[in-house]
């Protein structure tokens, strides 16, 4: 009985590299991983935003009607709804002027519980310490 | 000796970033370390059989196929592969082809994980 | 020369425009270039705002990435795909994507 | 009326590069131009058959194929495809794959060319 | 009877992005572009090599020996011996602390008449100018 | 956390790196990163060369790119793939391609 903890962070903004929708996707398979691992053992993926990473999570994107795409902020509401979770530096929103409000915040219209939290750098960087590995999107 | 998981995004040619992957595979193999790759996004270029070997591009076919003869285990995400009509019938023999999951489970017992994320 | 400039990233990994000094000269802003036209750092606009040239913002690329056109900066024009094919015949000779 | 040729050498899923230039084909068409597409590099990922829609990537096998009922010439260079093993049979009707002297020669009476040549 | 006259401009370092080779690769074919056009009608392709694109053209590269690829300074060296004409930006050079003793200058090698030049950005701004279009890698 | 950052680009489009502060940290320069152990631009040495880290090029790396082990920075130890495998696995726990 086993954990093994991924931190993903996502530096870059989203629809230039796949680099951002990647570190969902594959976060959201942690959902099925048990089917590869022994009773009991588990590898969870907590996905952190920052630098122009944080552009990723900007309310009301509109991919779907331009290009036929799911957007980033819907993707991450799936995210949310698999119980993943989500942090967003604080430094790097203020830096660019967004506050929570220019945010996806939660997917509660799908039922999630979960919501995106906003924190300082440095509880990141002590996330970061506690992971067993570190995947930089 | 230890077990050391490999994930790649890049296109097979371009950034070197496979190249560099299927290298140091070759390398933690060599020192006796088992080694998973996983190739996802563009990555899954890697998979496509019968590149043809020209001396400007990378062509990784042939060395992917020896060090999966000493143990390599490559597999490609499928939804990415497909997604760009990679099907199984273009996929080099060996190759496997999974969800997502299979790269997270990799890292469940792997000492060391490199994710190549880069562009 | 009259040269159509377009700007696909936010962050640029090329000097190329800073060099750039033709008679006439159209900064389009596309894919995530828009954010050039929207984004301020610690309140600063973009310093490619500062170049001496028209400024154009693709509508569909700023709302693909939440930006609405009220977040604009003034300098820039907002325009459609249909617009920036009229613009490229009929304002500029030349075209730069870098 | 004016004939516009756009190159573009990124790949399918990622920057979104290809289906600007696709959808940049599309406005050119509705105003009357003619446009020539070429695709090289990376972008010869265009010219694969049968990609598998799905709402997580592009897919611009539908629209590509409505422009080419328009009138859009497109043609991926045939050596940047077979080295990543993009044979003929794998390749779109109506899809030409020429050398790269093709896009130079589209070129040649163009009244404009924009190069979609970026990372 | 009319040439279309391409300007190529290579910004960006070689074997990070394909761009630099496929400015090579798309110039050389200027060679065999006739099949497709009228007696007498011609398309030249020149090559400015610019920021950080004059790494491109560093000699003794060694793809081939670690890579199995034909190394940048090989392909420049093709492009020579097929007459196309490249300049190198001379203040890029002198910003990286090169000079003409580190760069591919000659395919004597092969028989090419043709040499690289290393010029001022002003010359290469100049030819930008005469060109029919551009082409940025 | 012994942190190994692998940088393998030139000009860099992320400040990751200059956020991480792991209690040990290796930067190993590998394809175009290796440029930071060689060029000096204005005859500054790279900047990645100023932070507090065990500095490692790719030995392969720099000659592919016709770059001579004398021009590597006195700060760089150069290394070769199966040094790398070494050093991943005993010197550091965790890697980041940033």
């Amino acid at each position: 009985m086993a954990t093994t903890k991924l931190g993903f962070i996502v530096q870059r903004p989203p629809y230039k590299s796949e680099n951002p929708k990647l570190a969902l996707t594959h976060a959201i398979a942690t959902q099925s991983v048990e089917v590869y691992l022994n009773e009991g053992d588990m590898v969870t993926a907590d996905i952190a935003f920052i630098g122009d990473g944080v552009l990723n999570c900007k309310k009301d994107q509109k991919a779907m009607d331009y290009y036929g795409l799911t957007s980033t902020d819907q993707h991450i509401k799936m995210a949310l709804l698999v119980d993943i979770n989500i942090w967003v530096c604080k430094e790097d929103l203020e830096k660019f002027g967004l506050s929570e409000d220019d945010l996806v915040l939660d997917a509660e219209e799908f039922g999630a519980d979960m919501t995106v939290n906003v924190v300082p750098y440095s509880e990141i960087s002590k996330k970061m310490e506690e992971m067993n590995h570190l995947l930089f999107f | 000796m230890g077990k050391l998981t490999i994930g790649c995004f890049a296109s097979l040619v371009g950034s070197l970033n496979l190249d560099f992957a299927v290298k140091l595979s070759a390398a933690a193999i060599e020192k006796g370390h088992t080694v998973d790759l996983w190739v996802s996004g563009n990555g899954t270029m890697l998979s496509i059989k019968d590149q043809r070997p020209f001396k400007d591009y990378s062509h990784l076919e042939k060395p992917l196929k020896e060090l999966m003869a000493k143990g390599l285990t490559v597999t490609a995400c499928e939804a990415c592969a497909e997604a760009r009509g990679y099907n199984k019938d273009v996929t080099m023999e060996g190759f496997k082809r999974h969800s997502m999951d299979w790269y997270l489970a990799s890292t469940f017992d792997a000492d060391r994980v490199l994710h190549i994320g880069g562009e | 020369m009259k040269l159509a400039v377009f700007v696909s990233d936010y962050r640029m990994t090329v000097d190329t425009l800073d060099r750039l000094s033709p008679e006439k000269m159209g900064i389009i802003l596309v894919q995530n270039g828009v954010y050039h036209a929207t984004l301020k750092e610690n309140g600063t606009p973009s310093s490619i705002l500062n170049k001496s040239a028209e400024f154009y913002a693709l509508k569909e690329d700023l709302e693909t990435r939440g930006l609405d056109t009220s977040m604009v900066d003034s300098k820039v024009k907002v325009i459609t795909l249909g617009e920036l094919v009229d613009l490229m015949f009929n304002d500029y000779e030349k075209t730069a994507w870098i």
